[in-house]
């Protein structure tokens, strides 16, 4: 009797946080994704319900788009089979030194993710040793470069979320029962087809959740484009951003925001339903 | 999987398991197990009884010593190249796997395209037929123990290791899984290696039991052979419960045509059949086992002709159903544990009773009073 | 805590747990625990014994009734406010403590200062003394026991409640601190509630026992009550074993000055003395216990004057050092199970032996045969 | 004897990454660091181990790098009474709601860190809804506003980095055997006592994970500053970028990237060591 109504309103933060930090920001967007195109600074912004910025933003920027969710899908391939294999050695390889190794491969993250991508920008620029080795033993020509390349872009992509790929990854491999592997290599699995059948099943909550955490940030991230990407090889995230910034054209600006996010959420939909972790969400 | 040989037992020659930190782990050990039997390798945890197990299985490779079967060295054979399966302490089944799939997985990885009907077969040996669909963990404990057994058991290994196949089950059930088990095993004629450290389970089970203690077998035989006539205090504490009481070995002697070693317990004169003798000279300790000792209100009648004692208390009583277990303090102030059947003959004896004690004296055994009286007792 | 009151007994008035998804964990259900008693909630998991003892503690709110411990309602108090304290099944010790805080945790949050002697005799009084300052994972399952024990015991309350306390310890631990909580219970002189499916560990420590089915109390008693007059077939089945042979009831008869209920039974008319008798028409179930069932050879002398049956073989043969189990089967075709303690007195019976069987008469009960005859027999 | 070099080979993807992603951008770094501070592009950077590079940087940009700090000690004490509200609540309180409410919590990160923040800035805004009822009620002055201010940048932070402190909070909250907290009860403590007596310490791990995931990479964090603070208050993250990409000047840039690196990693260490859970590293 006392309590009966105490659940409801312990549901109240999680509501509220629902509404403030993902109801609001999206009804917003929404309704810049309708603003009059015609709007400025000076003349105000008005909701029209002016659908056609959709389309229009689509035809301006779907190349851009499709760079963006290219790029992300391929650092997402790379940051699983990295992070697989580090994750997998961490979790069954290293033994009493597993505390040390998780430490090193979390201490990357202890610098921020814009001195690090600096910082590769030094290590790749055209005068630093990467280039200068790759063409000494003429893997690259002379006038070739690595910096401003989409090359440069994914890498930096891949380097900064396989952090975020490690660590559901390694939470679920060190998960697996290391007797599951045992009983199978004792129902004559060879130590491969125990991999394929036994540990790779059970891990792939760890690969989905490895997968949604790279691709969701990549599909939306400029930095490494602009850092270390050609200008020529523009992301939606950076059209987006100088759309808010410079152009101030917020029509534009949120009906390519609104279009990204239901990119992402359709892609994450699909992947999860075709991945039959379901109950992961 | 069972080959056409005359003898393929189970031969294990000086195997020794040392780690690499210095623990050794098994002593070397020699063991052979007859093919069709049921042999149990019983000791508390850390005996080394899992690791002799695990060298068998290929999962863990000895230090010395070979693994034969028959006339197979698979000493540093892969495990999944072994003609042997485990059934897995916590069994182990494949979460992601129906019941089914989880059988199937071994003949499945030998290439046999048609599992279908070996498993239908096998489900119906353990009954979890109407279970094949679903996931291990919509099953009981019970249930999950017999998918174990059945995935192990359909690839036909010439040797089935079971490692505490039990252990997870609470007591009633596991009652019953020991005859299942049992039953299995007569009726597929596979030679099992049971490892456990439930002395009863073993001896409900077992044609042969092994007794292991720190890494060493300290004595191997029939389930009576080991209770009735125990070589060492481990395996007298171990195995059941013993009353040893300190006496002073005389000599040997001929008691009616029998030879028997006298001893001096406490002032009686006790006579132990020589075969039932492991010390000949010094100090040694009498044993008996409780249900041995007949307990009645003093100057009755004992229904056990031999050793007899006079002056002794009931400390304390515990009715416990099937059997009232006693505590006595005898006269020479020692405590001893006996064991009486409710069969309702005589009703139970409160704390404080004179009683008289007495054994047969061709249930004692006699053994080195060297070794330490509480060996094998557990501590906590 | 213990108050200067005369009588301080729990008393549970019609106390019921319904929960909200309609579920009836506990019937109307009333029970006195006297001050000072050690009293037993045995059942099988999810027969409402564990409810029961939260409802007590404070964890749970019943439905309906009340709770008292002696004039004082307790029912809605809150469970920190409670002269009541808990030892939890898996111990629940605060692990970030050591051992020293774990046990004058209660204390300190009563305001009491100075807690390092109190902590130390208590400590003293379960033999932990020198483990003060060890985290609760540096000990063994035993000792975090003992620890959980004096914690709770610190505290003084009017009743101490015990959930399967004894559950997470193996066999032979078990039975050890069996008689050391028995011992401290009659040290301190508190009442002790004590929940467990195991029926022997209830009957080695309770003064009174509550079995519990079903949300239900079958019957209540001494252990030996329950166990030698048992009122239903669950109770029967339960606690201990019970073979259940189908008889058709006379009536009832003077014998030799004694009522007793006459029932013919497969063809031999036993008699069950009146108040052992809980059916006295109809249909009913003859009940005894396998250690009452006396075997012998054919033809051989049985010491049981009473029922006797020619004609039965043995059918399987268990020898488990203490005793040999036999199953049976007798001339009507009907297994039953006969204990034979080992004392030497005979050597073990092969299966195949024809054999005959007794009973006394006044070792028997009867049910009634409307109840089913497996109830308390646990299914897996 | 077959398998003993073994697990030293498997250390090697480790290492390397060690090698590849922090050893080498830090040793960049460093040396960046050390450059003649009158390089530029024409006439080529050289280190000349000029140890001045770090007083210099340090004082002209401290302030910033002190606000920088400070900011984010702000964000991540209020990501930690946020979080931690919300993790308890979803761990303890929601029951069979429990992994919708996690889908809600989660949900806000599904938009890139980008996006959120452009809403953000049109939420904030000055003629955005939030000023203009802060007006109405007369908590804010007519001209009075948000967006531009230092709290409209710490809210950004906060708001950005809350995932990354829901998350271990939930998983050690979620671990707190109930059990325990029942016990605490029975032994006379009230729900507050046994909060502060058995929760809270069970879920330091959960804090410390929690402050550090939001302390380390809201100190670097420029985007928050850049889009809803004011352009007077500069932090030490716009500074790195705009001396590396803007002005060149690698030698001030590399300093103040040290510097930055060395005050968290000083800072994590202390508070790690205070809170008395050094067997997390």
């Amino acid at each position: 009797m006392r309590s009966r109504m105490l659940p409801y309103w312990l549901l109240l933060p999680a509501a509220l946080w629902l509404f403030l930090f993902f109801l609001i920001p999206f009804l917003s967007l929404v309704a810049t994704s309708l603003y009059d195109p015609d709007g400025s600074v000076l003349t105000g912004y008005h909701v029209t319900w002016h659908f056609a910025n959709f389309p229009d933003a689509i035809k301006a920027y779907g190349p851009h788009l499709w760079r963006s969710v290219w790029w992300a899908l391929i650092a997402t391939a790379l940051c699983l089979v990295f992070g697989y294999i580090l994750a997998y050695t961490i979790a069954f390889k290293t033994g009493r030194w597993k505390n040390l190794v998780l430490v090193m491969v979390v201490a990357p993250f202890f610098t921020s993710f814009l001195i690090r991508t600096d910082a590769w920008k030094l290590i790749l620029g055209d005068h630093g040793w990467v280039v200068h080795a790759l063409q000494s033993v003429h893997l690259l020509s002379q006038d070739g470069r690595i910096l401003a390349t989409p090359v440069a872009a994914i890498a930096g992509l891949t380097y900064n979320y396989l952090p975020f790929a490690i660590l559901p990854l390694y939470t679920s491999i060190e998960k697996v029962d290391r007797r599951l592997i045992e009983a199978a290599g004792d129902l004559y699995a060879s130590p491969f087809r125990a991999f394929l059948n036994v540990t790779l099943p059970l891990t792939m909550p760890g690969v989905v959740g490895a997968s949604l955490l790279t691709f969701i940030p990549a599909v939306g991230d400029y930095i490494n484009a602009q850092l270390l990407g050609s200008t020529n090889d523009r992301v939606i995230g950076a059209d987006i951003q100088s759309l808010f910034t410079t152009t101030q054209d917020y029509a534009a600006a949120g009906a390519l925001s609104v279009t990204l996010l239901v990119v992402v959420l359709a892609a994450t939909l699909i992947y999860v339903r075709k991945a039959g972790t379901e109950e992961l969400l | 999987m069972s080959q056409a040989s005359d003898n393929r037992e189970l031969r294990l020659t000086q195997v020794e398991k040392t780690y690499a930190n210095g623990f050794t782990a098994v002593q070397p050990l020699d063991l052979v197990v007859p093919q069709g039997s049921f042999f149990a390798l019983l000791g508390p945890s850390g005996c080394g009884k899992t690791t002799t197990l695990r060298m068998v299985a290929g999962l863990e490779i000895p230090t010395a010593g070979t693994v034969r079967i028959g006339e197979s060295d698979i000493t540093y054979e892969k495990p999944y190249k072994r003609p042997v399966n485990t059934v897995f302490q916590n069994y182990a089944l494949f979460p992601h796997l129906t019941i089914a799939d989880n059988v199937a997985f071994g003949l499945r990885r030998r290439g046999v395209k048609n599992t279908a009907e070996q498993v239908a077969q096998m489900l119906d040996l353990v009954e979890l037929t109407t279970q094949a669909n679903k996931k291990p963990a919509q099953l009981s404990g019970g249930q999950q123990q017999r998918v174990a057994l059945a995935r192990a058991l359909i690839n036909q290994p010439e040797v089935l290791l079971l490692d505490e196949p039990l252990g997870a089950l609470d007591l009633k059930l596991r009652r019953a899984m020991q005859l299942e088990l049992k039953r299995i095993q007569t009726e597929v004629g596979l030679t099992f290696v049971h490892v456990t450290h439930d002395q009863e389970e073993a001896m409900t089970m077992a044609d042969t039991i092994a007794v292991m203690n720190a890494g060493r077998v300290e004595q191997m035989g029939s389930p009576e052979e080991l209770y009735e006539n125990p070589r060492t205090t481990f395996v007298a504490n171990f195995l059941g419960q013993s009353n040893l009481i300190k006496g002073s070995i005389i000599g040997k002697d001929t008691l009616a045509g029998a030879s028997v070693v006298k001893v001096d317990m406490e002032g009686t004169i006790v006579s132990i059949p020589e075969e039932r003798a492991h010390a000949i000279t010094g100090a040694g300790w009498v044993g008996i086992r409780p249900e041995k000792v007949l307990v009645a209100p003093a100057g009755e009648n004992i229904d056990a002709p031999g050793s007899h004692f006079t002056g002794a208390t009931i400390v304390s009583t515990s009715f416990i159903g099937v059997s009232t277990q006693y505590v006595l303090r005898t006269a020479w102030g020692q405590e001893i544990a006996a064991f009486e059947q409710n069969t309702g003959a005589r009703g139970v004896m409160p704390p404080g009773t004179a009683v008289d004690f007495s054994w047969r004296p061709e249930f004692a055994f006699l053994l080195d009073a060297s070794q330490d009286a509480s060996a094998g007792i557990e501590e906590h």
